[in-house]
């Protein structure tokens, strides 16, 4: 039998992967897919507990989260492309001037 | 038949998810991303969210990896990984700290901390009006206001993507 | 008649205010006339109050004249008041008659000088403060006089300010006498520690009438403390070197504050406060031996040097110590006596000198002068009436007043005081005189330009000549041994130490009369010995001098070079001071103190720079930081609550 | 009528009347500012003349709630150690902004920041709640710091900086003993109150005492400054502009002095009394190496730098001699140092605006160019030697009276500064204006024109006036010192003989007496 917590466990691996990808990769686009796949993760909890708790709420929410991701899609590509016609480069190990 | 198709499904997922974290060639990390969203929106299916499930597919596997896409080949990067690494040293601990933070979370779910009220919307009453009326119904009457935030978000996104990836003003 | 004393003040002031503030648009007869009349007026003003004092009968001739509360706070008073007794009247007199006549004296002087209005103005504010000087009726008043001599003595020397020597030597004079005026300012509050009071009245009758034995600890530090402010003020050893410097000012000033009134401020404090000195042995024994070795000293000095007025200055100093001398024996009388000569004549040589200065169009060394008797006759009949005064032949005031104090100090002190005296005196002779013969007669060594512009003074400067040498003449008869008119009218203020029984007429009835007319053919003989030897040496013989300078050269350069003294001082205070200063600035200051300031900020800064490397920049980096902050948050937050 | 908040907030109003004017019109704005510095002196000058001298008590008393969940009051009043300093600073201030005539860049923001300093300076002074003091003292601080950092010399960042942080690290301390005194006062009397007077009574043990003078002290040392604590001050002179460096000598040093005064003697009487040896040898360090330091100097605005840690050294000697001469003397002082270094700066400063060069070197023979101000400099030059008949004669004199009394060593030894002062002064004064003039440039300076005149003829009117006639100050100071000095003898007595029974708050209610100090204040307005 399928419990909610399988779900939760497989959100968990997935936000994880998620975690690390962010943590070790240096494309910036590629970062932006982990950070897409750790939405999906909890998006996946979100709707296990709603199914589990019969309720409509975790769905809702996760169609909101789906209208956010879509915005920061949007507006996070731009920034890639604008550092990227600046910089010729999508490495963030080459955009480091976040210490002043 | 359902715990196979889960235990089918999650193997898909997280395999692709660790291909996607590993892989060279970012448009082959954008199309194991997909793989992996196709293979939650199978899941969602399993739990009965038909209408989220379509949503995963259009939105996310549809519109926004495209949109990934386009840029990656917009921007021509090379297929090889970027030479320079200033943080070398952080990926172990950054592994560890994946293993760690996994650990942790698991601990968290075997606890009995989770713990959320059940609501009416059983599976027998979602399936008797239809998952999506259920949900169009919710979000023009109980989740109007947040809905057409969203709208207000989706449109300053829109300006906001233009205005930052517009050359000259 | 005395209740205008206050006016006596006000005039050089009104002089001084005029000169000084609108003294640039009037014209220079203008200012002339303003200065030289505001101080006749209050020359007039003060016979009138001495006049007035003299109608008193003499026991009550004290007039003290408050004019408002200057300084108070707790039981700390001091008034703004005027006291006229015997001794201040006779000051005021000199300060203002001298004073008067060498005003008088400088319109000729400074006739071509651009800064007239400017000279003016600062002779009256000098006259102003000497008077306020003497007049002043208590120590805190008195020292404001006192300070503010100096600075006018500051300005007056520095009044070619474009000389660096000028500019050096005033500067100096103020700091040397700042020293003094150091002992002089704790004296003060030492006597109102002592007194509860710093009013003359209050302190000497507390201190007659009060429970002080004589040489207490306390009177003696606080005479000594005093006794330091005027070794400043009138140049005695150690705090002489200033004065021969001060002659870079003009000349009448020379003779109106380095001769004849401000350097014998001293000699009037301690005059002044006679109580209190009577009444420490000790510190009288200082300050007659101060005394004495000073006259020696500087009549020593001056027997070599070779600049007109320096000698003079030298010749001040020296006989500055004689009127010490006769204070520190308890002849006060004497010393203020010869005060009053020392003043005409001493006045009368500086500004002959001033006359002969003038004539050479400015040249004051005698190496370059000689034979001028002819071409100046009034300047030097003039000068030899005060050559021969100083020198202390009969019947010239000179001779009067050193012989008291000759006689005092054998009678009172000791024979070796009468031997320093009678050496100085001896000195005294010959230096001037050689000045006289240097100058006036042999051959004439002066340079051709300057001989073409030789002139005689105009009247007004002559004129002040003959007034002073026929002082100089006159003056000794107020104090003829047997019928001192000075010595009784002094009295009052010297009076209650018992002292009218000896000095002056009774010292010679009390020791037996033949002791002191013994004393007078004795310095007379002195002093003419010693215009004999300068006779022999510079007139007859012109060429000894030389020879003697060879033959005991080291003697003669120790001379010359004043013994070295102030380069002692130099080596010994001045360089290490500014030595010291340098290390302080650069090495305690900067190095040390900011050194350290500069040094805590450095380690902050450098312990910041350790911590901001956690700012790499990388936003990888960050993300990474956040991870391992959700993982404690977790553990923190949730764990706490986990129930199996 | 609230005299003492019209005085002080009449600037902010000023302040407010510049910001809405056209930045481009700066002689409409300095003019503006001129006027309300000089409106806000003849409003300070009734203060004077209706000073009731006879009492000690605080006079032109305001008391409004402020914050009163903390006990904060709006509480102003003057007794007669604080009259002075504040029309020592209305005074200075309009002579400050008429010497930053050429001031250029900027002019708006620079007349702000001076009236805004002029409000914080005033309410420091008349402060009575402490809570307020403390906002006014930080307050005046940012303007301070502006002027030297935006309008100051080449450089202007690290003296700004140097003179902040040192500022703040006295405060800080500052802050502390102050919310201990709040919280020691809480329970003492179970009243949450900053008012200055309450604390007056407040019945500290020894150990307290101790710790908490060490705290005030230390900001306040640092502010006067005494010797080891003063190398901020040579650095913020010489970068700060002229008026910057005016009122920086003027009034701001002066908050040290007056901070003894006010706090640290009445609050800590029995501390006081432990530290006057320390205080002591730190003043008469600062007096003799201030003059030596002083001396060597090749900045005239260094010379004057060090000079006023010389000065300020008697200030403290006097302070600390514990009795009424000495601290009259030191409250005059304050004025004279505050009036002749005042004047100094300016004269450096017309010097400055002339020549564009401070150092010594590059002067010499000035009298003969400019000989009605080589009048004025020789005055101030001889006000802060200490001439008899000049103001800073009074003040010396009577600090070192004090002082001898209590104890001669330190007299002594203190004395000698002022040969010390005549040697650094007059040496400068000499290398500046007299001598030949040796650099071409000097040769075509002009005297000082009708601006300058009008700047330093009231300066020169009150050293004249203090040292003639010191009476119309003096006595206006009498009741109020002779109450300190009864308070700082009492309490110490009080406190040493209740020193050692002390059980709980109730007994130190018995044994200090309640007594209204201040009647109710009165709020109409």
């Amino acid at each position: 039998m399928i419990t909610v917590t399988h779900y939760l466990v497989l959100s968990a691996i997935l936000f994880t992967l998620g975690v690390v990808g962010v943590l070790v990769r240096r494309n910036a686009i590629i970062i932006f897919m982990c950070i897409e796949l750790m939405l999906n993760a909890v998006n996946l909890s979100f709707v296990a507990f709603a199914h589990y708790l019969n309720s409509m709420q975790g769905q809702l929410f996760v169609f909101f989260t789906m209208t956010v991701a879509a915005a920061e899609a949007a507006v996070g590509l731009a920034i890639i492309v604008a550092v990227f016609r600046n910089k010729e480069t999508v490495n963030i190990d080459d955009i480091n001037i976040m210490k002043w | 038949m359902e715990a196979y198709l889960f235990y089918i499904m999650a193997a898909v997922a997280v395999a692709s998810g660790v291909y996607l974290i590993f892989e060279k060639n970012p448009v082959f990390s954008a199309l194991y991303l997909i793989q992996t969203m196709v293979s939650i929106a199978v899941l969602y299916i399993l739990l009965e969210a038909q209408f989220i499930a379509a949503v995963q597919i259009i939105v996310y596997a549809g519109a926004i990896m495209v949109l990934f896409l386009f840029v990656i080949m917009l921007l021509n990067l090379d297929i090889k990984e970027e030479a320079k690494n200033a943080l070398p040293f952080q990926r172990i601990p950054a592994v560890l700290m994946g293993i760690a933070f996994f650990t942790v979370i698991c601990i968290v779910l075997r606890s009995k901390l989770l713990q959320g009220k059940h609501g009416e919307y059983t599976t027998a009453y979602i399936n008797s009006i239809g998952n999506t009326k259920l949900i169009g119904n919710l979000l023009f009457t109980d989740y109007l206001l947040p809905f057409e935030i969203t709208s207000i978000l989706l449109f300053v996104a829109a300006i906001g993507a233009i205005m930052l990836a517009k050359r000259k003003l | 008649m005395l209740n205008l004393v206050g006016l006596i003040l006000l005039f050089p002031l009104i002089g001084t205010a005029i000169n000084g503030l609108i003294g640039k648009r009037l014209r220079k007869e203008t200012v002339g006339y303003v200065a030289c009349g505001s101080i006749g007026l209050s020359f007039f003003i003060s016979v009138l109050v001495f006049c007035g004092l003299l109608l008193l009968p003499p026991g009550e001739r004290l007039f003290e004249k408050q004019l408002f509360s200057w300084i108070e706070s707790g039981s700390f008073k001091s008034t703004a008041g005027l006291q006229v007794d015997p001794l201040s009247s006779l000051m005021i007199l000199i300060v203002t008659g001298v004073g008067f006549l060498i005003h008088i004296y400088s319109i000729g002087y400074m006739h071509e000088d651009k800064g007239y209005h400017r000279y003016f103005c600062y002779l009256n504010l000098f006259t102003f403060s000497m008077l306020l000087l003497v007049l002043g009726n208590n120590f805190l008043l008195m020292f404001i006089g006192w300070e503010a001599v100096g600075l006018c003595s500051y300005l007056l020397i520095g009044f070619w300010f474009e000389k660096k020597s000028a500019s050096n030597a005033a500067k100096k004079a103020f700091v040397v006498n700042r020293v003094g005026d150091f002992g002089f300012a704790l004296g003060i509050m030492l006597v109102f520690l002592t007194f509860h009071s710093i009013d003359f009245t209050e302190v000497f009758s507390a201190a007659s009438h009060g429970n002080f034995e004589a040489g207490s600890f306390t009177v003696t530090i606080i005479t000594l403390l005093m006794f330091m402010g005027a070794t400043g003020k009138s140049a005695q050893i150690p705090l002489y070197t200033w004065l021969p410097d001060a002659m870079e000012g003009p000349t009448p000033v020379s003779a109106l504050i380095h001769a004849a009134t401000m350097v014998t401020a001293g000699v009037y404090m301690i005059a002044r406060c006679n109580v209190l000195y009577m009444l420490s042995p000790f510190t009288m024994t200082v300050v007659a031996s101060v005394g004495a070795v000073t006259a020696l000293f500087a009549a020593s000095i001056g027997l070599v040097q070779n600049d007109i007025k320096r000698v003079l200055a030298y010749s001040t100093i020296s006989q500055l110590g004689y009127m010490f001398l006769a204070c520190g024996v308890g002849a006060f009388t004497a010393g203020v006596f010869h005060l009053m000569t020392h003043a005409f004549f001493k006045a009368l040589l500086f500004l002959g000198s001033g006359s002969v200065i003038h004539a050479l169009s400015g040249e004051q060394d005698m190496r370059k002068m000689g034979g001028l008797r002819n071409h100046i006759p009034v300047t030097y009949k003039t000068f030899l009436v005060g050559a021969v005064a100083i020198a202390g032949i009969p019947p010239f005031a000179g001779f009067f007043s050193k012989d008291e104090i000759l006689l005092e100090s054998l009678v009172r002190g000791n024979l070796l005081y009468w031997i320093v005296g009678a050496v100085a005196a001896f000195l005294t002779a010959f230096y001037m005189f050689r000045l006289l013969f240097m100058t006036f007669h042999g051959v004439s060594r002066v340079e051709h330009h300057a001989m073409e512009h030789l002139h005689e003074s105009p009247g007004n400067m002559t004129l002040p000549l003959t007034v002073l040498a026929a002082l100089s003449f006159f003056g000794g008869f107020l104090g003829i041994p047997g019928a001192s008119v000075i010595n009784s009218f002094l009295a009052p203020v010297f009076g209650g130490h018992g002292h009218t029984e000896v000095s002056g007429a009774e010292a010679g009835v009390h020791h037996s009369a033949w002791l002191s007319s013994l004393m007078m053919v004795v310095s007379t003989a002195i002093a003419l010995a010693g215009i004999f030897l300068a006779y022999q040496m510079y007139s007859k013989k012109p060429e000894l001098p030389g020879k003697l300078a060879e033959r005991f050269r080291v003697i003669y350069k120790l001379l010359l070079n004043k013994y070295y003294v102030d380069e002692i001082y130099d080596a010994l205070f001045v360089n290490p001071i500014k030595k010291i200063s340098v290390q302080l600035w650069k090495r305690v200051d900067a190095g040390m103190i900011d050194g350290s300031v500069n040094g805590i900020a450095r380690l902050v800064g450098g312990f910041s720079n350790i911590l901001r490397l956690l700012q790499t920049g990388y936003v990888r980096n960050y993300a990474f930081y956040i991870v391992v902050g959700c993982i404690f948050i977790i553990i923190f937050a949730v764990l706490g609550k986990v129930k199996f | 009528m609230p005299i003492l908040s019209l005085i002080t907030f009449l600037p902010i109003v000023g302040v407010f009347f510049i910001l809405s004017m056209d930045s481009k019109r700066s002689e409409l704005i300095r003019v503006t500012a001129l006027l309300v510095s000089i409106v806000v002196f003849f409003i300070s000058l009734p203060l004077y003349f209706t000073f009731d001298a006879h009492t000690y008590e605080m006079q032109f008393v305001e008391k409004l709630q402020w914050i009163p969940s903390f006990g904060v009051h709006y509480h102003v009043g003057i007794d007669g150690i604080s009259l002075f300093l504040i029309l020592l600073t209305t005074f200075i201030t309009p002579i400050s902004i008429l010497a930053s005539w050429h001031i250029t860049k900027n002019v708006k923001e620079y007349m702000v920041a001076m009236l805004v300093l002029e409000t914080g300076m005033v309410g420091v002074f008349i402060s009575l709640d402490v809570f307020l003091f403390y906002v006014f003292w930080e307050l005046m601080l940012i303007p301070m710091y502006l002027l030297i950092g935006i309008w100051g010399g080449p450089r202007r960042i690290y003296a700004a900086v140097k003179f902040f942080i040192y500022t703040m690290a006295g405060s800080v301390f500052m802050l502390l003993a102050i919310i201990a005194l709040y919280f020691l006062n809480h329970r003492a009397t179970g009243e949450y109150t900053f008012n200055l007077l309450e604390f007056y009574r407040l019945d500290l043990s020894f150990a307290v005492q101790f710790w908490l003078f060490l705290a005030f002290a230390f900001a306040f040392a640092i502010k006067v400054p005494m010797f080891p604590f003063h190398t901020w001050l040579p650095d913020a002179h010489v970068e700060a502009p002229t008026a910057g460096s005016v009122i920086l000598a003027g009034v701001l040093l002066k908050m040290g002095t007056y901070g003894f005064v006010r706090f640290c003697l009445p609050l800590f009487p029995e501390a006081s009394h432990t530290f006057i040896p320390v205080i002591s040898w730190m003043a008469i360090v600062g007096i003799i190496y201030g003059g030596l330091v002083s001396m060597v100097q090749d900045d005239l605005k260094k010379l004057v730098a060090y000079s006023s840690v010389s000065h300020l050294g008697f200030v403290m000697l006097g302070i600390f001699a514990f009795n009424i001469q000495g601290i009259e003397g030191g409250i005059t002082q304050m004025i004279n140092h505050g009036l002749s270094t005042g004047a100094l700066f300016l004269i450096v400063g017309m010097l400055y605006e002339r020549r564009h060069t401070r150092m010594i070197a590059d002067f010499g023979g000035l009298t003969k160019q400019l000989p009605v101000f080589a009048t004025f400099f020789l005055i101030v030059t001889l006000s802060s030697i200490g001439l008899p008949g000049l103001n800073g004669f009074v003040g010396e004199f009577l600090i070192l009276v004090g002082t001898f009394k209590s104890r001669i060593l330190y007299a002594s030894i203190a004395t000698s500064g002022i040969i010390l002062a005549a040697v650094y002064m007059l040496w400068m004064f000499q290398r500046v204006m007299f001598q030949e003039i040796t650099h071409e440039e000097n040769k075509t300076l002009k005297d000082i024109n009708k601006r300058e005149f009008a700047i330093l003829i009231p300066i020169m009117l009150t050293i004249f006036w203090i040292g003639i006639y010191p009476n119309s100050f003096l006595r206006k100071m009498d009741a109020s010192v002779n109450h300190l000095l009864k308070q700082v003898g009492e309490k110490a007595n009080v406190a040493s003989r209740v020193h050692k029974p002390k059980k709980s708050g109730q007994l130190q209610k018995n044994v200090i007496p309640k007594i209204d100090i201040v009647p109710e204040c009165r709020t109409e307005w």
